[in-house]
């Protein structure tokens, strides 16, 4: 047995009973890392902060649009003078943007940060969240109390009402008269007498791809032209469909030849007076050149019926003129015109043509981007196109089809973006303003001081 | 005695004719006829006794002759050198040698060992003899002599010393054959014998068994080196062997001092007592009379906690003396109020200093110029044991100090001045030395005993060892419990040291409660308490299975702090919490023995028996009746306590207080004094700093039995079974 | 530390405290324009409440610099240390949604997750491996004093060392207390002869010695057991059985005792080891806590103000 | 001193510390003396005894029949028991019915193991020891003038006559000579005490037989005290000493109450007291109980011990004759002497010289024990050789062994070989062979004894007994003991003979008192006659005995 005894004493007597005075190792380093440690985390503090940014207390990297001026938080952060606090305020915003008012009705106007958050990375800015847009319309309040529309929307696809032009009752306001499935049947009487079978977007484009119309008029009248170039340039990508016009769309086929003599020439796409003159003058021009002609009996025209059975002959040139002319017309206002358009013989020598009334913009409160949606096939959502006899017929397709995609957003929806932004917009841009820039880009790239406008 | 001239007796010596007067010793007659006998046992002033045998002389009959003892007769022949005689001796100085640690401590230190001596003449070196297998033993009780058993060859000079020249008949020998030895009194201790340290026995003995005490040093530096004679001349040391005082020449000095001068100051260690000749001095107490007081507790959350000085006044605590008197190392007390006196010529003062190196008790300084002896623990021992001394000191006793101790006894404090008067001659002083057994358990009760020096252990004996009960310091008085009572001692007290007890015989006792009644009442009341208390603590004990709780010392802990292991991470908060509430001094040792799984950390446990109480030198650490350690007003700052207490957990606190200039008396100084404090369980808070700091439960003050108790059952052998 | 049922209270409210605040947080979540930011005032609460809990958790090492305030026990600062704690972590995800930010939230965020885990590893440790302290190392000692220790065993090794040797030369004075008693006692009062057991024996004491210099000083006086054959329980006890065959029978005690001095010096390294493990962990936690202190009081800071 | 002492301790059962204190403040002496005395002698506890204090005899004849196997056993089985304390004793007396043991002061004779054993349980379980049997059958004594019914002639004789110079002259007539072992002759004794001047003069009669082997004088005591009785009588008158004193050993209870009762008698039929037999002659006679110790029956001893000191022997001179008991002129004799002085003055001086044979005179008690058949006391002739003694006598060596070797007196006459067993019982043929007649305690010890073994046991016993006063005595017995020891246990150095010779002759010349001297006495004899023996265990360490060298596995 061992001898060594373990009493109280001999183990206190072995301590030394200041020890805790002194720090032992282990807690030396404790205290030095304790010390150390915070102190490394203060220097990078203070180092960030000598260099000038301020970056590391962003919260996020910011949107594109404001990403150059990172380092400048003081750009966005306004801290009134003598106040601690720097939160964005819309001035600070409305130095550089416009943002025109949503709804002259509204009750209340949100920041613009509220909508527009930033510091959450490369997003757009403008995708602002449906809550946003829910706080009013969640249960809409119109400072005269009459909500136009729903005044309970919850979402896209949350009680989002059905686009208003296809309520029941409402018909096309058009008045060109175009039955859908005729064009769409295949073995059509193309131009030259060949056949074709057309395809939707052998009239319905969103943008001009440079690509040329396939029934574009080979000669197509400035007028015409003029008109669609203006809607091709306007909008962007969610510019609504090129409206149809005859000259890009029509008249390859719906020639307007007017007389024989004159083999294939058309009369102009335009009002009946400008081609009662334009007849005029042709036939004038072509008496003028064959003044045998006048006497020429006409043989009969089986393209006008009413007409063949009695074969004038003019007496003179200008009578001549004039029966040609009586001709050309008969057979354009009542058969090539009246094709398509409705005229109306309201007791003048001509006809008043109907106003085409082709809308160009079914949704007036949302944008459709149908380059987006490229990939599908038109009748996928227009289903109701093929069989659409009727110029009054909708072919909008219905909300239901938007939101067979257009959905609650989640990784898991597998669907569309369905937040309210990508149909609609809160600033009402018509009534923009113009803004002035005031920064240099150092002053933006924080490479220099930046100089707070004076408010 | 006849005075006619003893007839001369005509004998032959180694062939030489020689006269001696009738009755003289073959050694006296070979020796005045110039022929030396070796001895070891005889010596000129002794009655011979002829047992060492080495004076053999061949007187021509069948044996030899102690020529020591046997007287010439007419016509002897006595041959004193044959070879036959040199052999014998030879043979006996061998057999001594045999059994002598040679060299032996008188050899060693002065070089004169006679049987050594004889040894070298006698050309013997290593004895043949089988050396001695039993030790015989030393004894070193004395303050003065040195008894080292192991060197006596039982020559009965120092008996003879004692009995026939100095009459004090305290030595004799004893046992018997081979056993035999020489024994104080009733083989005692020398110290605890009857002894007056005379120095007869030492100046006589022949070898290292009895030998002047090297004190440590045992020469004073400064003053005047006194001759034997001044001394003996002084009534202080009558009787006292003069060969004696001269061997301690040194040990003791006059010294003069100038009116002001500093004798000794409280709280230094020394070694020396000093005695009055001439002169006055005044003996006062500097450090400041309060005790270490902690605050800062209930104010509010954060204060700091702050240790500072509160007289009881002041702060005063709960079973606090309200002795009016402080014992000190004279033959007077202090008032507590005023703490000074006057010494005058005559008076001893520092006897515990010298006697148990205790510090010193209190400051003296010379009032008048004076002249003062200064001695060591050998001379004072001496002196205490001077018959003319001891009368001395009883007398001032009962002048001077009965008056003040009777009454800083609480329960005295009602005696007249005509009882005290009455007691005044009638009391005695006994003094005890260590471990001497002042009263037996069981034995019949005579007198009452009042503790004016030194420490006595009150213990009871049990089977399977004794029970301390008490520690009593000077003012603690016992032996009322049998007196009261009229039964045997129900308890044993010892001296733990140098131990003066008065004695107040039974009779004196018994007409002091017949006179007064209060008294008798406080004293029951008391004796009630103890006996209560020590009955409690008995069952206690008898209650729990002991063996190992007793081995760790847990039984005479009143209050632990234990730390459950499992629950430690040995994080040492609660260290740095009892430092932090101490201001940086830690009371607590988180080390310790184990008990179960919880380790009992050495802070101050409250002990029964607090062994830290035992050599303060003015009492000023006691038990409170809960046991508790109280530090009373008047610590002085001396750190005994802290050495003495077996776990370190008394720690000296420092405090800045002004004291009296040396350089400009009037004026006073910033200093700094330290107070003795223990753990104080921090209780001006609801729980002590230690086990409040504990972040992990692990940390408790526990009462032991209570705590440990379902342990002990689990563990107890009943149980087992 | 033990987590046991004295902390059933502290885990109760934990608990609850953390459903309640789930159930806030998950419409809360769904329901928010931007997704759960800390910047509304959800998140705001969340933060503060989590931020206010660790403050309070970073309050004990305050707290265990002033032991003696009593501003609440050590205990209850502990265990809401450790329970607060363990709700502040998903608090403060409450607060971030989920998101660690850039850069300053990040880097406080990482922070936090470590300190969190090396928190949770901690709480583990501490529960764990004090009874493991506990049951093999009977005889340890403050981890600070080790080392004096270790200096006070190496001194009694040699003191003891030096006994035997004493003992093997011969000299009767210094040591053979024992063998004297052996002697006395195996005769009686008076048969007793001579005590022949005193033989020099000069080689085994040279051995002894050299094994004392070579083996157990520099076991001793060397923290941890490395390159020692000492440092092996089971080297040790050959080597120490080696040593009763070279010793008499006399000096078994004194072995015994130097066995036992490499047994204490064997727990005292062991201690060492756990000791570091049990606190180790710390030196991640505390100062990566005060970081995490510092920095969140700097993005609360800076929150409010942007 | 002794009688308070004795009732200290019959009441408390030793003697405690404070009641010496008392002791010593009632008898006005110094507590150093009182524990002086105390300590000297072992019949007196100084320290609370075990329960059962068994004592066993291990001297010679105990030795020799089976003692220390007895005590060996009781050891074992007692071991750790604190209760008992097994310890060995000088020899009880008893050495017709060895071994013997005492329990608690209660002597027990021929137990053995078992029924020792069983008797220690009694006491342990604190059952009353039964009285020690008393069978000794009261012998006719041949040489008893009175033949049982004693009429004290002598004394009666003298009354009238007053014829003291008569007395001596016939007792010097008649050689007459001291039996104790020192053989001095008894007239010139009285002779001197009567011549001596003093105010007061003793008589002591020295019963104190303790010497190993030695029991005659219990036998006399027992059988024939009144001749005791009536030899200290007539020597008081015929001194003029008017106090007699019979020293007695404390072990002898038994022939102490017979004597008491004699005295008894003596003093109720005027015999003894102020006025014997009516005349103007006083003569008081009392018991003085021994406090033990072989030592007090040295006479000077024996005076210190009845002045109350330790019994340690005087120097000498002065003798007793002339500086006695109080330092008065003492006559001390023996039983033995006693008995014969009445013997031959009833009978006259002719008688006890024509006694003898083969040319002695005189007449002798002899105690016969060791390896004998029938140990005992017997009265024999001066002149019987020792061989007639042992197997006639005694009945032959036990088991019919061979006789190996025989001790005339005990340990103090040394061994001699069984060669010399034709050696007649004569003071001078004995003296002459190197030995001694001395107390006539025959001690037998039969082949198969080993000698060395048997003076070590006689060493032992007189260094156990020995006073401690003087050097050589306290040393050397002491020294010669672990010596012989050595040898027993073959660790002889070889300067051990030369060293034995050198310490016998110091003691033999230095020693204050015959103990001293008789130490070497057994060690020398066997040296002298067993040589082969002490050569064997010195040079070869074998025992042929098989008795020494303790078998290392029975360790």
């Amino acid at each position: 047995m061992s001898q060594r005894t373990r009493t109280t004493k001999t183990l206190a007597k072995r301590i030394d009973l200041q020890y805790f005075a002194r720090p032992h190792p282990f807690r030396r380093w404790r205290l030095w890392l304790s010390v150390g440690v915070p102190l490394i985390a203060l220097g990078w503090v203070v180092g960030q902060r000598a260099e000038g940014g301020q970056k590391a207390y962003s919260s996020g990297p910011l949107a594109h649009s404001h990403a150059v001026f990172t380092q400048q938080c003081g750009l966005c952060h306004v801290a009134r003078t003598g106040a601690f606090f720097a939160h964005v305020s819309d001035q600070a915003c409305l130095t550089c943007h416009d943002a025109p008012v949503h709804q002259p009705e509204q009750t209340f106007t949100p920041q613009c940060s509220s909508c527009h958050v930033e510091h959450q990375g490369a997003i757009r800015l403008a995708a602002t969240s449906d809550a946003s847009c829910m706080q009013c319309h969640a249960n809409l309040r119109t400072r005269d109390g009459q909500p136009h529309y729903a005044a309970s929307i919850g979402g896209f696809d949350r009680q989002h009402p059905e686009f208003s032009v296809l309520a029941p009752g409402r018909t096309d306001p058009g008045r060109i008269k175009l039955n859908h499935y005729v064009h769409l049947q295949p073995n059509l009487m193309g131009p030259n007498n060949t056949r074709v079978e057309m395809s939707c977007d052998d009239c319905h484009r969103a943008t001009g791809s440079g690509e040329t119309w396939p029934y574009a008029s080979t000669e197509l009248h400035s007028a015409a032209l003029k008109l669609t170039s203006q809607d091709l340039n306007q909008r962007g990508s969610k510019a609504p469909m090129v409206p149809p016009a005859f000259a890009w769309h029509c008249a390859a086929c719906h020639t307007l030849q007017f007389d024989n003599r004159f083999g294939n020439a058309q009369v102009p796409h335009d009002k009946p007076e400008v081609v009662h003159a334009f007849l005029i003058k042709q036939f004038g021009e072509y008496i003028a050149a064959h003044p045998a002609a006048v006497h020429e009996v006409e043989a009969s025209n089986r393209e006008l019926p009413e007409r063949a059975r009695i074969p004038r002959v003019a007496r003179n040139a200008s009578e001549w003129v004039e029966f040609r002319v009586e001709d050309a017309e008969h057979l354009l206002w009542l058969k090539t015109c009246k094709q398509c358009h409705t005229l109306n013989f309201t007791g003048g020598p001509l006809p008043e043509v109907a106003k085409s009334s082709i809308t160009a913009r079914w949704l007036p409160h949302a944008e459709f981007d149908h380059q987006a949606h490229r990939a599908m096939a038109c009748t996928a959502c227009h289903t109701r196109a093929p069989n659409s006899r009727d110029t009054a017929d909708i072919l909008v397709p219905s909300i239901q089809i938007c939101q067979q995609c257009h959905r609650e957003q989640g990784p898991m929806k597998e669907s569309a973006e369905g937040r309210c932004f990508e149909c609609h917009q809160y600033h009402d841009w018509s009534k923009a303003k113009r803004t002035k820039g005031r920064f240099s880009i150092p002053e933006l790239r924080g490479t220099a001081r930046l100089r707070m406008p004076k408010n | 005695m006849s005075s006619k001239p003893a007839p001369e007796i005509q004998l032959t010596i180694d062939g030489r004719p020689v006269s001696v007067p009738a009755g003289t010793t073959i050694f006296d007659a070979a020796r005045i006829n110039g022929i030396p006998i070796p001895t070891l046992c005889h010596q000129q002033n002794e009655n011979p006794v002829g047992v060492c045998r080495v004076c053999v002389v061949d007187v021509g009959q069948r044996v030899y002759a102690a020529s020591c003892i046997r007287q010439v007769e007419p016509g002897m022949t006595v041959k004193t050198s044959t070879e036959q005689v040199q052999a014998a001796r030879h043979t006996l100085i061998e057999l001594l040698m045999s059994d002598h640690p040679a060299p032996c401590a008188r050899q060693q230190h002065s070089g004169d060992c006679e049987l050594e001596r004889l040894a070298e003449a006698a050309a013997i070196g290593q004895p043949r003899f089988p050396r001695r297998a039993t030790p015989r033993g030393k004894d070193d009780s004395s303050a003065v002599i040195a008894v080292d058993h192991e060197s006596c060859i039982l020559c009965d000079r120092c008996i003879r010393g004692c009995d026939d020249i100095r009459h004090n008949w305290v030595l004799a020998r004893r046992g018997k054959g081979y056993q035999a030895g020489v024994a104080f009194d009733n083989n005692l201790p020398m110290a605890e014998s009857s002894c007056v340290s005379c120095g007869e026995c030492m100046v006589s003995c022949p070898t290292g068994a009895l030998t002047n005490k090297r004190v440590v040093g045992t020469e004073l530096g400064q003053g005047d080196v006194l001759d034997p004679t001044e001394l003996l001349h002084l009534p202080i040391f009558q009787n006292v062997s003069g060969t004696f005082l001269e061997l301690n020449q040194k040990a003791v000095v006059k010294r003069h001092y100038r009116a002001g001068d500093i004798i000794c100051r409280e709280g230094e260690f020394g070694s020396t007592a000093f005695y009055i000749l001439e002169g006055k001095a005044e003996v006062f107490l500097s450090s400041p009379m309060a005790h270490v007081r902690t605050e800062g507790s209930s104010k509010g959350f954060f204060s700091r906690l702050k240790s500072m000085l509160a007289p009881r006044q002041q702060h005063s605590r709960s079973e606090e003396s309200n002795r009016p008197f402080i014992p000190i190392d004279a033959s007077v007390d202090l008032p507590y109020d005023s703490p000074i006196a006057e010494l005058g010529p005559g008076d001893l003062f520092g006897e515990m200093t010298c006697m148990s190196y205790y510090p010193r008790s209190a400051t003296v300084r010379a009032k008048t110029d004076g002249v003062m002896l200064e001695m060591l623990r050998n001379v004072l021992d001496i002196l205490q044991r001077n018959k003319t001394f001891r009368a001395q000191l009883e007398r001032t006793y009962r002048t001077r100090a009965l008056d003040s101790h009777l009454r800083s006894v609480p329960i005295f404090a009602s005696l007249t001045k005509n009882f005290i008067d009455h007691l005044r001659d009638r009391v005695e002083l006994v003094r005890f030395s260590p471990g001497q057994v002042i009263c037996r358990q069981g034995e019949p009760a005579d007198s009452f005993y009042l503790i004016r020096i030194g420490f006595v252990k009150v213990s009871e004996e049990r089977p399977g060892g004794d029970l301390i009960l008490a520690y009593l310091a000077r003012g603690g008085y016992f032996g009322e419990i049998a007196l009261l009572s009229g039964s045997p001692r129900t308890a044993t007290c010892t001296a733990l040291d140098h131990v003066e007890v008065v004695r107040i015989l039974r009779e004196d006792f018994e007409l002091m409660l017949e006179r007064f009644p209060e008294v008798r009442a406080s004293l029951e009341k008391v004796a009630h308490e103890r006996l209560e208390e020590n009955r409690r603590r008995i069952t206690q004990i008898q209650n729990l299975p002991v063996d190992q709780f007793l081995a760790n010392g847990l039984m005479e802990a009143q209050s632990l702090l234990v730390l459950d292991l499992d629950r430690c991470t040995r994080c040492d908060q609660c260290v740095r919490a009892c430092a932090d509430a101490h201001d940086g001094v830690s009371r607590l040792v988180r080390e310790g023995l184990r008990f179960d799984k919880y380790l009992v950390a050495t802070s101050c446990r409250q002990c029964r028996d607090p062994l830290c109480m035992v050599g303060c030198p003015v009492g000023s650490i006691r038990r409170r009746n809960t046991l508790e350690v109280i530090i009373e007003d008047w610590c002085i700052g001396c750190g005994l306590c802290a050495n003495n207490c077996p776990y370190g957990n008394i720690n000296l606190h420092p405090f800045p207080v002004e004291l009296d200039d040396p350089d400009h008396p009037g004026r006073m100084i910033a200093g700094t004094r330290v107070k003795a404090t223990s753990c104080d369980l921090c209780h001006d808070h609801a729980e002590p700093s230690c086990v409040y700091a504990c972040p992990h439960d692990a940390a408790h003050r526990v009462n032991p039995p209570e705590f440990f108790a379902g342990l002990l059952k689990q563990s107890s052998p009943l149980n087992r079974s | 530390m033990l987590i046991d049922q004295t902390h059933r209270k502290w885990f109760l409210g934990s608990v609850v405290g953390l459903a309640l605040a789930t159930v806030v947080y998950v419409p809360y979540s769904l329901n928010s324009p931007q997704g759960p930011k800390g910047s509304s005032v959800l998140g705001l609460i969340y933060g503060s409440v989590g931020f206010a809990f660790m403050l309070f958790a970073g309050l004990l090492g305050l707290r265990k610099k002033f032991p003696v305030w009593r501003v609440g026990r050590a205990q209850t600062w502990m265990r809401g240390h450790l329970w607060l704690g363990l709700v502040s972590f998903p608090l403060i995800l409450f607060h971030g949604g989920f998101h660690f930010g850039t850069q300053l939230t990040r880097v406080l965020m990482w922070l936090f997750v470590f300190v969190f885990a090396s928190g949770l590893l901690g709480a583990a440790l501490q529960h764990f491996i004090p009874r493991i302290h506990t049951a093999q190392l009977p005889m340890e000692t403050i981890y600070e004093q080790i080392d004096r220790v270790r200096g006070q065993l190496a001194q009694e090794a040699t003191r003891l060392v030096d006994q035997c040797c004493a003992t093997l030369e011969g000299e009767v004075s210094g040591a053979s207390e024992r063998q004297r008693a052996v002697a006395a006692s195996a005769g009686a009062n008076w048969d007793v002869t001579v005590a022949s057991g005193l033989q020099a024996d000069e080689p085994t004491s040279n051995e002894l010695r050299q094994f004392l210099l070579t083996e157990m000083l520099p076991y001793l006086e060397k923290a941890g057991p490395r390159g020692v054959r000492l440092g092996t329980a089971a080297q040790a006890q050959a080597m120490f059985r080696h040593l009763r065959v070279l010793l008499p029978p006399n000096l078994h005690s004194q072995v015994d005792d130097l066995e036992n001095i490499c047994l204490e010096k064997r727990q005292l390294d062991k201690q060492n080891r756990l000791h570091r493990i049990l606190h180790g962990w710390l030196l991640v936690h505390i100062p990566l806590s005060y970081a995490v202190l510092l920095l969140g009081a700097w993005h609360a800071v800076v929150a409010i103000r942007f | 001193m002794f009688e308070e002492l004795r009732a200290i301790q019959r009441q408390f059962g030793y003697l405690p510390a404070d009641q010496l204190q008392q002791l010593a403040a009632k008898l006005g002496l110094p507590l150093s003396r009182i524990h002086s005395v105390a300590s000297f002698y072992p019949h007196f506890y100084l320290t609370q005894p075990a329960r059962a204090e068994v004592r066993v005899c291990a001297d010679m004849s105990c030795h020799l029949r089976g003692g220390q196997e007895l005590k060996t056993n009781l050891e074992q089985a007692f071991r750790g028991n604190e209760d008992v304390s097994i310890r060995q004793v000088s020899c009880l007396g008893r050495c017709d019915s060895a071994p013997a043991l005492a329990i608690n002061d209660h002597i027990y004779c021929g137990l053995d193991a078992p029924s020792s054993l069983s008797k220690v349980r009694d006491v342990l379980s604190g059952h009353p020891l039964p009285a020690e049997p008393r069978d000794h059958p009261r012998a006719p004594v041949a040489s008893d003038p009175y033949a049982g019914s004693p009429n004290y002639s002598v004394v009666r004789r003298f009354v009238e006559t007053r014829d003291w110079s008569g007395i001596i002259a016939v007792l010097k007539a008649s050689g007459l000579r001291g039996m104790g072992g020192a053989g001095f002759p008894t007239g010139n004794k009285w002779e001197i005490v009567r011549n001596a001047p003093g105010k007061e003069k003793y008589i002591v009669c020295n019963a104190d037989e303790s010497e190993p082997g030695t029991i005659k004088d219990r036998f006399i005591m027992e059988t024939v005290p009144y001749l005791v009785i009536e030899g200290m009588i007539t020597a008081g008158l015929v001194t003029g000493a008017r106090q007699g004193i019979l020293y007695i050993r404390h072990e002898y209870e038994e022939p102490k109450e017979i004597l008491q009762q004699e005295i008894d008698r003596c003093y109720r039929e005027g015999l003894l007291g102020p006025h014997i037999l009516g005349s103007d002659l006083a003569f008081d006679l009392e018991i003085f109980i021994s406090p033990g110790g072989y030592i007090c029956g040295e006479e000077s001893a024996l005076l210190e011990a009845i002045e109350g000191k330790r019994a340690e022997p005087r120097n000498k001179p002065p003798f007793p004759g002339t500086n006695g008991l109080w330092n008065q002129p003492t006559v001390i004799n023996n039983v033995e002497t006693f008995t014969f002085a009445t013997a031959i003055l009833a009978r006259g001086g002719d008688w006890f010289k024509t006694q003898g044979k083969n040319g002695s005179t005189g007449m002798k008690f002899v105690g016969i024990s060791g390896d004998v058949q029938h140990p005992g006391v017997f009265e024999v002739p001066m002149g019987t050789p020792y061989s007639e003694l042992i197997y006639e006598c005694a009945g032959g060596v036990l088991d019919n062994r061979e006789l190996l070797a025989f001790a005339p007196s005990g340990p103090s006459s040394g061994y001699l070989p069984a060669s010399m067993a034709d050696l007649t019982l004569d003071w001078n043929a004995v003296a002459a062979a190197g030995s001694m007649v001395g107390s006539g305690a025959i001690v037998v010890c039969a082949a198969g004894r080993c000698m060395l073994d048997m003076a070590l046991n006689a060493v032992r016993f007189y260094r156990n007994e020995s006073c401690g006063k003087c050097v050589p005595c306290r040393m050397g017995s002491q020294k010669m003991v672990e010596m012989l020891t050595g040898w027993t246990q073959g660790q002889a150095s070889s300067t051990d003979l030369q060293l034995i010779d050198e310490l016998s002759t110091a003691m033999k010349l230095t020693s204050i008192c015959g103990l001293g001297q008789v130490v070497p006495v057994p060690i020398l004899s066997v040296l002298k006659h067993f040589p082969a023996v002490v050569e064997e265990h010195i040079t070869q360490r074998r025992c042929s005995a098989g008795v020494c060298f303790p078998k290392r596995g029975a360790a």
